[in-house]
C-alpha cells in the first residue's frame, strides 16, 4: 500500500469520485486555476473542467445556499471553505437550511452535499486561520460532523461523505495536510460515517480525540505505555451521530475517561462525551471524567509563544493522564 | 439599466390579446380562487381553527401571471410565503393547502411541521421553502447552476419581499446568477412594507429594479396587480433564461391588503386613508373589469366561477379538517435520510 | 412592590436606561413605531424618536454589524433580533466580531452592545420561530449570555448588560413573556452578569435550568415535595460566563444533578454542565448526571402534537426527579 | 448613475494644482514609505523573520490620495489588509506597522495576536480589522450611524477589495448607510483579482461603481494608480458626507503587484506577460514622473527622500525586532473588558 499525506488522500477521494459520477461538482474560492489554497483540487479543472470545478465568488453564504439548490436538482455538490473560520457567513444556509431541509419537507426533499472545511491551528494562522468550529456544528440535528485524522480515514470517510444523502461537513485539520502520512489501499474502499475508532486499545484509561489531538493524544500515550500506564486512544472520527456505544464501551472497560480537543474548553464537544460518560458510565467511572481544551479566549493569537501556550501539547496531555492513572 | 414596463412596453391589452380566452379565464379562476382560500384562512384563524395565516391578497396577478409563464413539471419554483396563488398555479390542490394550515399529517408541504404557507412539493418542483427570509435565493441560484451542469433547460423561478432585498443573500444570489448566466427569474413582489417597515426605511432607490445593472441583468418593474403585464415581462424572461442569456430581475409592484399577518395589527402603522386607498388596486377586481370589458368573461359567468370556486373551497376545508394530526412519535422521523 | 410581566420588565428596563443615558438606542425590524412584533419597544419612539428607536432594514448581519460599530463611537446600542431564529445570518458579526474585537486589539477597542433575542417554544411558533440558540453561542469567548426567567432578575439584568463593556447576548423567552409575572421594585437595581441563583433550596438533588424550563423544574420540585423528596432548583441566568461555584457546591451538597434546556440535547448547554459536575463535584456523586432536553431533530415543529412532543414538561422532569431521588 | 471620474473629471493636473507642493510631496514620501516598508517586510519574510506578509504594493496612490483627503484625529478609517499606505498617512509610523509583522507585544494593532496587517489604533481612529473579508462594511454603516445619532460631523472611511464586494456584508452595510445618509465613504480597491479569481468570475459588471445606483448613492470609478484623481473625488466624497448628504462608493482601479500574499504563488494563475504588464501601471513611478514633470521635485531630492524614507525603515525594523514576543501568560488578557 503506498504511503501518501491526508492532504493527497482527500485529492484522490475528490478525484476518483468525480471521474465515477458525473453529477459531482466542486464549488469555492480558488479551487480552480489555483486548485484551492492548500492546492487540494490542484490538477481537477484540468480534468474535469471549469463546470464541474468552479471558482465561486467570495461569499461563503452563496457557497454553500447555491449547494444547498445544486442539491436539490439533482447533483452532487462539493462546497469549499477556504478556511473553517470563514464558515461563519454561512451558518444561517447551514443550519437553518441544509441541516433542517429533508426535516422540514417530512422527507421529502434531500441535500446530498458536502462541505469541507479545513479547520484547526499551529499553523501561524492567527485568530482567523486556526479556529475550531466542530461543537457549533456537531450541536445541530440533520448534519452530519465528520473530522478524520488519517489518510486512510480522511480518503474513506471523504467517499462516504459524498454519497451521504445528507449534508455532511468534513473536517480536514490543516497541519495534518502535510504532516500525517499513513497507508492508503489502492483499491476503492470506504469507511463509513458513524463508528469511532479505537486507534490504540488500553486498559487503564480511556482518551477521547479527533483530528490533530488523536495524534498527540497516540504520542502521550505511547509516553505512558513507558511509565507502565496502558491507555486506550479512541478516534472519534465523527462527531455527528456521535458513536456513543463505543464511547461508554470503552469507560466501563477502563473506568477512567479524558477527553481531549483544541477547541476553547467552555461548551466545547467534549461536554457532550463527558455528558454522556457522567450519565451511561457513572456506576463503572473510578475517577473524575478530565477535559482538556484550548483555553477560552476567543481564537489563537498569531505570537507563537501565544500560539505555543494556547495549543494542548502531547505533554499536557501526559500529565492529565497521569493525574488520571493516580487517581 | 432598469426599464419600467408600464412606462414603454406592451402593457396588458397587448399581452391579453396573444392569449387565448381559455387561458385568461384559467388566470382569472387561479387569482379568485387563491382569494377565495385566503379569505377562509382568516375566517378559520378567527374561529380559533388555524393558529396563523399569512396572506397572498393584493399579490396575485403578480404570481398568476408569472406562474402562467412558466412550465408546469419542468420548471422549479422557489416562491415565499405569500405564494399562495403561485403553488395553486404550478398545481398545489386546495386541500393541500388547508392541510398545512390545519398541520395535518398528509400535508405534503411539511406534514404539519412548518407554519402554513412553507410550501413545498417534490413532485410539483415547488422547493421547500423556510421562514429566515431570502435564504431561497441562494437556492434558486443553485437550481439554475445545477441545471446548467446538467445541460438541462428548465427555468428557475423564485419570489421574495421588497424587505427581503435588504438581506445579503438576496446580494449574493443574483450576483451568481449574474456571473454564470443562470437561468433564474427573481421576482420581488413589492408591497412596500416589510410588516410595518415602509420602503424608504429599507432601500434609497424608488424602485427594486433599480438594481438589475448593479449585477449585469436586467432590472424590470412593472404593474403587479396587472397580471397580464406580469405575465408578459416573466414571458420574456423566460424565453432569455431558457436560450441561455441568464436571469431577469422582476419588480412586481403589489399591494398588501392585509395586514404582515394574523399576528398583526397594521393600523398601528398604515393610515385609515392609505388602507381604503390600498383596497383601490385590487388585482381582482381590476382583472375582472378587463375581462367583463373585453367580453371575456359575462356578470353571470362570473358568478357562476364563484360559486364553484367557494364550493372547492368549502370541499377542501372540510376534507382538511378531517384529516388525522400527526402522531406524536412521527416527531423523530426524517432527521436524515437514509441512503 | 408592583407585579408586572416579563415584557414589561423588558420594557422598563430599557426605558429607564434610556431616559438616562442618551448614548443608549435601540435598532431592529418594527422595533419604532410597531413597537416590534412583541410590542417590548412599544411607546418608545414617541419618548425617544426615530433617531433613538430606528427600524432597521431587514437583515440581521448588518442589524449586528452596525451597532458593533457604533459601539466603538461612543454610543451604546441594543439590538433587537425579531426571533432568535433569525440570528443566524448575523452569526459573522456576532461570533468573528463583537465577541473577539476587545481579544484582538489587546484591550484598545470594545464593544459595549447588547442582543436581544426573544427564543424558545411551546407557542407554535414551528421550526423557526421557537428555537433555542444559547449553546452556540454560550461556547463563544468574549461574549456574555444570559437568559432571565423572572421579571425581577429579567430588569435587573438587563439594565447590568446595558451597562456592560462588553457584547451581551440577552435572550427573552417568549413563552415567559406574559406569562410570568412577578414583583419588580420600583427603585432603580440592578442583576449583576454571572451569578447563578437557587430559586429553591432543597436537600435531595440539584436541578440545574433557565427561561421557560427554569418554571418548570419549580413546578416538578414542587410535585416531588409533596412526595416528601427536596429539589434543590438553581436559575443559572447568565450562562457566560458561567458560575460554577454555585453549580458545584449545589452538587457537593446534594450529590445528585439534573440539568433541563428546551434545545435539543445532544450538543446543547447541558452537556458543559454535567462535564463541569462529572469533573469538579465527582467525589461526591451518588448518581449519574441526568439531562433533559429536546429531542434531537432540527427543531420544534408546528402541529401541536408535535410541539408538545418536543418540549420538556414538568411531568418529565418530575419523572427525571424522582428517578435520580431513588437512585 | 455610475460616474467615471477620469473620463470627464478633472483629472491630476487639475488636482494638483490646487495642493500646496509641500503636501503633493509628502504625498509622494508616503508612498514611497509605504513601499519601501512592504519590501522590506517580504525580504524579512524570506529571510525566516516574518511568516506572513500581505502587500500595499500597487495601491499605495488609491490610498494615500484617500487618506490625504481625511482629517486626521477626527475621520475614522476602517482599511482592509492592504492599506499599509492608508495606516501611516493617518498617524501609524514604521515601527508600529514592524511591530506587527514580529507580533511584538507592543505591537499597537493587536500585541502580536493577529496576523501582519489588521491594523488598528484607538488612538488614531482607526478601528480594529478582522479576516473574514467584509465585515468593516457594516461597522462602517454603524459608526456613521453613531455619528449622525451623537450629531458629530466626522466622516467614516472604509476600504475593501472588489473581491469583497461579492459577500452579503458589502450589500446590507452600504444599504443602511444610503438609507440614513450617513457620512461614510466606501472605497473598493479593484485590483481585478480575488486571490486567483478574476473580476469576471466575481461579478457581471465591469465597474464596481456601478452598484452606486442600486443604492440610490453616487458610485465613482477612478484611476487608482492616479494619486491626484483619488485625492479629489474623495475630498468630494468627503464634502458631501460632511454635508450631510450621505455615503459615496469609490471604486479605485488598482493593480496588485505582489502574489495574493506570501502563501501565494500567483504565477499558477497570472501570465509572465500580465504580470510584466502590471509592472508598467506602478503608482509611484507614475506620480514621480509627475512630480519632476511638474519641477515638484528633483532627482536629487528624490533621491535624498528615499535615501531618508530607507533609514527610517530600517530604524523601525530594528527597533521592532529588539521588542519583546508577548509573554506566554498574556493569552488569558482582555478577554472581557473590565467596567
Ligand atoms: C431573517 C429573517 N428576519 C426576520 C424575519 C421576520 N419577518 C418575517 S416576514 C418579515 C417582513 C418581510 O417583508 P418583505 O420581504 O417585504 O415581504 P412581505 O411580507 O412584505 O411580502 C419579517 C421581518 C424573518 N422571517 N427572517
Ligand atoms: C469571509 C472570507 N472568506 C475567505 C477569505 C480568504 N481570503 C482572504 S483575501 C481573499 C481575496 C480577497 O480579494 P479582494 O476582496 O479582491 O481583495 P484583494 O486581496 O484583491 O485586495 C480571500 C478569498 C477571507 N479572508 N474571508
Ligand atoms: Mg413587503
Ligand atoms: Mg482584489
Amino acid at each position: 500500500m503506498p504511503e501518501i499525506n491526508l492532504l493527497e488522500a482527500i485529492r484522490q477521494a475528490i478525484d476518483e469520485m468525480m471521474a465515477q459520477d458525473e453529477r459531482i461538482f466542486v464549488f469555492g474560492e480558488d479551487v480552480g486555476r489555483r486548485g484551492g489554497v492548500f492546492r487540494v483540487t490542484e490538477g481537477l479543472i484540468d480534468k474535469y473542467g471549469p463546470m464541474r470545478i468552479i471558482d465561486s465568488p467570495l461569499a461563503e453564504s452563496v457557497i454553500v445556499g447555491a449547494c444547498v439548490g445544486a442539491a436539490m436538482n439533482d447533483t452532487r455538490p462539493i462546497a469549499e471553505i477556504q478556511f473553517a473560520d470563514f464558515i461563519a457567513p454561512a451558518f444561517n444556509q447551514i443550519v437553518q437550511e441544509a441541516a433542517r431541509i429533508h426535516y422540514r419537507s417530512n422527507g421529502d426533499w434531500t441535500v446530498p452535499m458536502v462541505i469541507r472545511a479545513p479547520w484547526g491551528g499551529g499553523i501561524h494562522g492567527a485568530l482567523y486561520h486556526s479556529q475550531s468550529i466542530e461543537a457549533t456544528f456537531a450541536h445541530v440535528p440533520g448534519l452530519k460532523v465528520v473530522a478524520p485524522a488519517t489518510p486512510y480515514d480522511a480518503k474513506g470517510l471523504l467517499k462516504s461523505a459524498i454519497e451521504d444523502p445528507n449534508p455532511v461537513l468534513f473536517l480536514e485539520h490543516k497541519k495534518t495536510y502535510r504532516l500525517i502520512k499513513g497507508q492508503v489501499p489502492e483499491h476503492d474502499y470506504r469507511v463509513p460515517i458513524g463508528p469511532a475508532d479505537i486507534k490504540r486499545p488500553g486498559e487503564d484509561l480511556s482518551v477521547f480525540a479527533y483530528g490533530l489531538m488523536l495524534h498527540y493524544c497516540l504520542e502521550a500515550a505511547q509516553a505512558l505505555a513507558a511509565e507502565g500506564v496502558s491507555v486506550e486512544v479512541v478516534d472519534l472520527r465523527t462527531l455527528r451521530p456521535l458513536d456513543v456505544a463505543t464511547i461508554i464501551g470503552s469507560v466501563r472497560r477502563t473506568s477512567k475517561a479524558l477527553i481531549v480537543h483544541e477547541d476553547n474548553l467552555t461548551g466545547g464537544f467534549g461536554g457532550e462525551v463527558a455528558a454522556l460518560i457522567a450519565e451511561h458510565a457513572f456506576e463503572q467511572l473510578d475517577a473524575p471524567v478530565l477535559r482538556i481544551g484550548g483555553p477560552d479566549v476567543p481564537a489563537m493569537p498569531f505570537a507563537k509563544p501565544l500560539e505555543d501556550a494556547f495549543m494542548p501539547s502531547p505533554q499536557k496531555i501526559a500529565a492529565a493522564m497521569r493525574r488520571l492513572a493516580a487517581y | 439599466m432598469a426599464v419600467s414596463i408600464t412606462d414603454h412596453a406592451p402593457g396588458t391589452a397587448d399581452a391579453g390579446a396573444e392569449l387565448p380566452a381559455t387561458t385568461l379565464r384559467e388566470m382569472f379562476r387561479c387569482m379568485v380562487l387563491a382569494r377565495a382560500l385566503d379569505e377562509r384562512m382568516w375566517l378559520l384563524n378567527r374561529a380559533g381553527k388555524a393558529p396563523f395565516v399569512i396572506s397572498c391578497q393584493g399579490h396575485e396577478a403578480a404570481q398568476v401571471g408569472a406562474a402562467f409563464a412558466l412550465t408546469r413539471g419542468k420548471d422549479v419554483t422557489l416562491p415565499y410565503y405569500r405564494g399562495l396563488a403561485t403553488v395553486l398555479v404550478m398545481g398545489m390542490t386546495p386541500e393541500e393547502v388547508m392541510l398545512a394550515l390545519f398541520a395535518r399529517a398528509t400535508d405534503p408541504n411539511s406534514g404539519g411541521r412548518q407554519m402554513p404557507a412553507h410550501y413545498s412539493s417534490r413532485r410539483l418542483k415547488i422547493i421547500t421553502q423556510s421562514s429566515p427570509v431570502g435564504t431561497q435565493i441562494p437556492h434558486a441560484a443553485g437550481v439554475g447552476l445545477a441545471e446548467k451542469i446538467k445541460g438541462g433547460d428548465a427555468v428557475v423561478w423564485t419570489s421574495f419581499g421588497e424587505g427581503t432585498t435588504s438581506q445579503g443573500d438576496f446580494h449574493e444570489g443574483i450576483n451568481l446568477a449574474a456571473v454564470h448566466r443562470l437561468p433564474v427569474i427573481f421576482q420581488c413582489e413589492n408591497n412596500e412594507y416589510a410588516i410595518s417597515v415602509p420602503q424608504h426605511q429599507q432601500m434609497a432607490v424608488r424602485s427594486v429594479a433599480d438594481r438589475g445593472p448593479a449585477y449585469g441583468i436586467p432590472g424590470i418593474s412593472v404593474d403587479g396587480t396587472d397580471v397580464l403585464a406580469v405575465y408578459e415581462v416573466t414571458r420574456r424572461a423566460v424565453e432569455r433564461a431558457r436560450r441561455g442569456d441568464g436571469p431577469t430581475l422582476i419588480e412586481a409592484r403589489v399591494v398588501r391588503l392585509t395586514a404582515h399577518s394574523s399576528d398583526d395589527n397594521d393600523r398601528t402603522y398604515r393610515s385609515p386613508r392609505e388602507l381604503q386607498s390600498t383596497r383601490r388596486s385590487d388585482p381582482i377586481a381590476r382583472f375582472a373589469a378587463y375581462l367583463h370589458e373585453h367580453d371575456l368573461l359575462s356578470e353571470a359567468e362570473e358568478r357562476e366561477l364563484r360559486a364553484q370556486v367557494a364550493a372547492e373551497v368549502d370541499a377542501a376545508t372540510e376534507a382538511a379538517e378531517r384529516a388525522p394530526l400527526p402522531e406524536p412519535e412521527s416527531l423523530l422521523n426524517h432527521v436524515y435520510a437514509q441512503s
